[in-house]
């Protein structure tokens, strides 16, 4: 369908859904890449006009990716559920906006919209939201899920421990494991990208999680981010595997370039839940997402990053995540090119993901390519607490020495702790507290490294 | 408050610890915070690694010892190549018809990469190892590469009718490494490739990273697997930890 | 006093403290205007390194401009508190920021601190502060203020209402004032900007501010921004004076620019004073100051803008003042060339000012010549409600029809109120449930004009 | 709980107020925040606001009817422009020997500032009206300004020896007027004359600003007072509005 709108005496004319989603999105490098981004801003503010008034039953019948030619397109018009579309089902994506913002719109609310949403109703919206919008509509969205522990509940911020290592050491990831658990890391999960792609070394570095968790009786998950097909490898020969992690992008073809199907997906889901390894809750997937993936795997369809990256989440939520995190300073600055693009899509991709019923966390990064440094990510991570974020990624320092980027520090995490007043997963604080690991004010105390004994069996301490 | 690295009255017990790995670990805190010294070591690293990116490959500090042939993505200059990674996956035209048509088993690409310096300290140790590796593989010339992406490589391979394309090209810059190397392996190049069509094998580099014997050895078994399986990608794994004992960690 | 740094193999060489100051300054453009900004980043971290190494005391000895040139260098020296100053003596710049962020550092020790602070110490160590370490220390502090309603107090932020109107036209500025008032904003200050220099108009407001006051019974107090001397004219000719603005700045020279002495604000203060019209409190001036003002002013010294804008903050603490605000991204892209340059000012303003004991506002805001959007002001507005800032101005809509920039909306504040849990003084608060301006959940209710009856006399309502 | 601006179904209860102000009153909310189409409308108009600021004077189009003499400041571009104020107060070389001496009581200077689109649609007209306000005055030759700050002023004055400058500049652009003009006036203009040495007199323009007859009205107020302080800036203030009743208020 085409689109109109006339700004200060203008006519702007928009050829389709995705050329209007394209144009209507805030400025980012990605989207200039493959040419979709509006010319200039009174363009971009007319989309927006004109996209405030189109109705989102609209979205029910235009596709920005052909049925035919995407399996994530059938996906989310087969899995669309009109009963819990109904409450909004009369509205333009302005008057959505709008209610969206209202006092009305509760978790309650919000909750039991999300299975009714398309990806592209929400990343529609999300171009009508300021930041502040984004935020104030995201707190009040809650999705809780649970393995070892609940993640998601209100008061609380989840951290994921990435004790990664350039040649997967077993010694030296030991030695980043305790020093963030020392400062009280790893609720959301104990999650180690592995450097190469051996099956082998993935059995080896999932038993030693493994045994970590179980000597110190930790109540939480773990994580080795390998290929799927790995882990599939690795739940076969009986490793014992808490959470299957994946890399998803928003279209068929960009999942193929990642080397991942529905069907593999699917597969893999149910041979990990076959695991029964949670205690508290059975959601054992674990996705990341990042605006830019498809367009950097050439598989854009010249549909903008954002709208994209929406789809993604449409991909996850079919799996019942435990955890879902967009990695977004992480792809470079060919997408996000500045400190203001990122913290914009972090935002974004927050507020959608939590709109689309997933568990939210972010990766708060850059990469040393890209025009931002640590107080972008400052910003960020503040902003991201007041939007009631799931849970946020961790390195020692600061520094990830095996992907080579910069993401927040455990220290980050005790400072958003401290501001916003929130605290990790029940069962983990809980856990700290019998660990003595927190003080009288219930802080983390300056922990040496014998307050967690023998973890590195051989190394003096 | 202030604990960690340095503080001087009693031995620091992060001490041993930290010869374990380059990651940042036991760092001096005060408060919720970082100490003021390791904020400042990493805005230091930072500003060094930055520096990195803009940096070029000069061939003739390669010390090749064989010859190369030089070619030039498409991206003009380093600002450009940064933003634009379609024209870093592709040959400027006037390079694209100067390669030689050569079938051969496999050719390698030094290339710049996010990190000229990596290619320049990593490619040529590694190329000799994997040379002694692979006695019976026909290689092909030596491709150095500015301004390259890592699927440059689909479009050389083919134009030299290569069985397999090896990227030897720069990761971006890190804190810790600037000059982290990563080997792109991809069977049966041609433009489109995806990369679940590729395997890779990074973090070479020698702080703490894996070392050119043994990122030649991983690559020659890569390559051997690949051609077994007459492809590479997603269906062939690097389980070379499983092929010697005991397992290297360097 | 040469100070030196060797970074990365490099030996780098600062000739003395006001270079090292500038050296050590994140970017931003005001200081490459004058020349001072460091030539790239490592020499930047360079300048950082040998600041972590002055000892506080240093400060003491070297002034960034001479004593005989600038009374504000002298105002300084002359009121420096060295019993205050004790406890962080011995330190060097590097400690002292370490010791802020101690959890010892806390609300007390701060406070106890100011009178020992001078402005080059405070500068220089937000200049080895990330952003969430200015938020993390400011927040710690508390400075309180009162009039006719205390501000400044634990879980309150105040906010300005500012009705400007272009040609002064008093029921124009009524309406405006009226569509802050039911939206719950004031209680900082009712505050216009007066269009033109003219006395009479300027009594003509303050008379027609007042009435309003006293009609409502608002626990608030008000003022007109007009030229000091102008203000003292109007006390003078029996004008019900509230609160006595100026616009100041970090040296001598540049407070001339601005027609302004420490003698004239000295005899403002008094006079306004003497008219006794607080009723929970005696602090009768209000300051705006904001960084590049003195390098507008050719007025700077080659010292970074920075420093300069500290140095305003000793001068407003001569003066016991109810309000201070940076008006940060007001002056423009001259000096704050973007958002995130804006950001980072908007954070070490505020942190800079608390830490020196000031009331700190701020004007979160931008000019249409500056690389800035409302995203920005969405951040920063966060941002500093994480700090703990004082208040922030608003106008209506968020654009001020007068001074031509965008600064907050009075929706603003209602958002910040909700996610940060936050109230206005006490006092007014009080008020707001008085007039029923607050539905059950203590939210402003969609107020129509009538809800303040009579407020325009002849406008139909 | 949308409420404000066109919800329909009841009489906005402030359609009346906004007729007292351009200022944002009686916005539709929803929850805490304001409404989208206030929010869009914002954006739009930033858009716009920003494009004013970019836009160059075409002295062509200001149909003086008088001679006048056009210079630029050291300022080469708009870009430059925003960026260096210090640029923007000096006259270019060729310019600065070009102007001549003509000693005078007042010199006018038409002066783009931050908007061009003030300085043509409002300069103009004042500068008709001031004649007329002050016959007894000799005035100077009108100077058209490129890429001017206020105190480019100074130096225009001292050059062409006028007791007084008056620089008509168009202030930065706001979202309701970005055509609004400044009138800055400063007594004994010479290189470094400070901002307290000047008046000043805004927001003229016709979105509910100050009209042209009201500011010449007050200029030539602000010039008599002056000339009668032989200075001008913070001593002097505006007491137009005392010399004639009723109070104008456009
Ligand atoms: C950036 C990055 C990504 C980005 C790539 C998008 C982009 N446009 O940049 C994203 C987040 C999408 C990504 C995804 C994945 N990545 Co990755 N990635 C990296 C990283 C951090 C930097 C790469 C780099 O600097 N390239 C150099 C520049 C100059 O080349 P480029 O042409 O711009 O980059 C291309 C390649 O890097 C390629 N790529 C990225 N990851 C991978 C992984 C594999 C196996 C292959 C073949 C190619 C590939 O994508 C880019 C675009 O074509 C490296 C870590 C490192 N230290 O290098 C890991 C790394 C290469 N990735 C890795 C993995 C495992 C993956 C995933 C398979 C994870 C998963 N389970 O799904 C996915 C899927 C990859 C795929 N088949 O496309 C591993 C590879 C391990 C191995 N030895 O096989 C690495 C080493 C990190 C790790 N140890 O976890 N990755
Ligand atoms: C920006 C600004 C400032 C900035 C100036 C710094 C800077 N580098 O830009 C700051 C915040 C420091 C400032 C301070 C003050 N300002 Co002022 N300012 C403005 C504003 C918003 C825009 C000016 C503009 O666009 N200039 C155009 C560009 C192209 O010229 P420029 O050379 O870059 O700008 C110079 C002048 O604007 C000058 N300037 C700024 N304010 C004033 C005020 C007076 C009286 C004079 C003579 C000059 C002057 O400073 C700039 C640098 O030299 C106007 C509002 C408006 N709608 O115009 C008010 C405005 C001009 N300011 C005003 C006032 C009252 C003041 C103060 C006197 C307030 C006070 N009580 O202290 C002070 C002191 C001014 C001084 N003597 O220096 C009034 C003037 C009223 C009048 N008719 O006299 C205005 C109209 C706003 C208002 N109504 O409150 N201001």
């Amino acid at each position: 369908m085409v689109f109109h709108a006339t700004l200060q005496g203008e006519r702007y004319r928009f050829d389709d859904l995705r050329t209007l989603l394209a144009r209507a999105s805030p400025l980012r490098s990605g989207d200039e890449l493959i040419g979709v981004a509006a010319a200039d801003p009174v363009e971009r503010v007319a989309a927006r006009e004109a996209l405030a008034n189109v109705p989102l039953r609209h979205f029910l019948n235009e596709a920005v990716i052909p049925f035919e030619q995407c399996d994530v397109t059938r996906l989310v018009v087969e899995r669309h559920d009109a009963a819990a579309f109904a409450p909004v089902a009369h509205m333009t994506v302005g008057q959505w906006r709008d209610w969206l913002l209202g006092y009305e719109a509760d978790t309650a609310a919000l909750g039991a919209l999300a299975r009714g949403l398309t990806p592209e109703m929400v990343s529609a919206v999300s171009k009508l939201m300021r930041n502040q919008d984004l935020i104030a509509v995201a707190r009040k969205v809650r999705v809780v899920t649970a393995f070892r522990n609940t993640q998601g509940l209100t008061g609380r911020l989840g951290s994921r421990l990435q004790p990664n290592h350039p040649t997967d050491d077993a010694r030296g990831i030991a030695a980043a494991l305790l020093d963030g658990l020392l400062l009280g890391a790893g609720d959301a999960v104990l999650g180690i990208n592995p450097a190469t792609d051996s099956i082998e070394t993935g059995m080896m570095l999932v038993r030693m999680l493994d045994d970590v968790r179980l000597r110190y009786d930790i109540p939480t998950q773990s994580c080795v981010l390998t290929h799927i097909t790995n882990s599939l490898a690795m739940i076969e020969r009986g490793a014992p595997v808490d959470l299957v992690f994946q890399s998803i992008a928003g279209t068929q073809r960009a999942n193929e370039g990642f080397g991942v199907s529905l069907a593999l997906l699917d597969e893999a889901h149910h041979a990990a839940r076959s695991l029964r390894r949670g205690s508290v809750g059975e959601n054992v997937m674990y996705f990341e997402t990042g605006q830019g993936a498809a367009i950097s795997a050439d598989a854009h369809f010249g549909v903008d990053q954002q709208t994209l990256e929406v789809r993604a989440y449409a991909v996850a939520r079919e799996y019942a995540p435990l955890l879902v995190n967009t990695v977004v300073g992480f792809i470079g600055p060919e997408y996000l090119y500045d400190g203001k693009q990122i913290i914009r899509a972090g935002l974004e991709d927050h507020f959608c993901g939590k709109l689309m019923g997933l568990p939210m966390g972010c990766d708060v990064c850059y990469t040393n390519h890209a025009e931002a440094d640590q107080d972008d990510s400052d910003d960020l991570m503040m902003l991201l607490a007041a939007a009631g974020v799931n849970f946020l990624i961790a390195v020692p320092g600061g520094d990830d020495v095996m992907l080579n980027y910069q993401s927040l520090s455990y220290h980050d995490i005790l400072t958003l702790r401290s501001i916003y007043g929130v605290a990790p997963a029940p069962e983990f604080e809980h856990w700290l507290d019998r660990m003595a690991l927190l003080d009288g004010a219930r802080r983390l105390s300056a922990n040496p490294p014998r307050a967690l004994p023998g973890f590195l069996n051989d190394a003096r301490e | 408050m202030i604990e960690g690295r340095g503080t001087g009255l009693t031995a620091d017990p992060w001490a041993t610890l930290r010869g374990l790995t380059h990651a940042r670990i036991g760092l001096g805190r005060t408060g919720d915070a970082l100490a003021g010294r390791e904020v400042r070591a990493l805005q230091a690293a930072h500003a060094a690694a930055r520096r990195a990116v803009h940096a070029t490959l000069d061939p003739a500090r390669l010390a090749l010892g064989e010859p190369f042939i030089e070619v030039k993505s498409r991206a003009p200059d380093r600002g450009v190549f940064v933003r634009r990674p379609d024209l870093g996956r592709r040959l400027r035209a006037q390079d694209a018809t100067r390669l030689p048509h050569a079938p051969c088993d496999v050719v390698f690409v030094i290339a710049d990469g996010l990190s000229a310096l990596a290619a320049a300290r990593q490619a040529p140790g590694v190329l000799e190892a994997v040379r002694v590796a692979l006695p019976e593989w026909t290689i092909g010339p030596v491709i150095v590469a500015h301004n390259a992406r890592v699927a440059l490589g689909d479009e050389i391979g083919a134009l030299i009718g290569a069985r397999c394309v090896v990227m030897m090209i720069g990761e971006r810059p890190g804190l810790s490494a600037a000059d982290s190397l990563s080997l792109y392996l991809t069977w049966g190049p041609r433009i489109g490739r995806m990369d679940s069509e590729r395997n890779c094998l990074s973090n070479i580099h020698a702080h703490g990273g894996m070392n050119h014997d043994e990122a030649a050895f991983r690559l020659a078994g890569l390559l051997r697997g690949a051609r077994a399986l007459g492809r590479s990608g997603v269906a062939l794994k690097d389980d070379s930890m499983s092929a010697r004992l005991p397992p290297a960690t360097p």
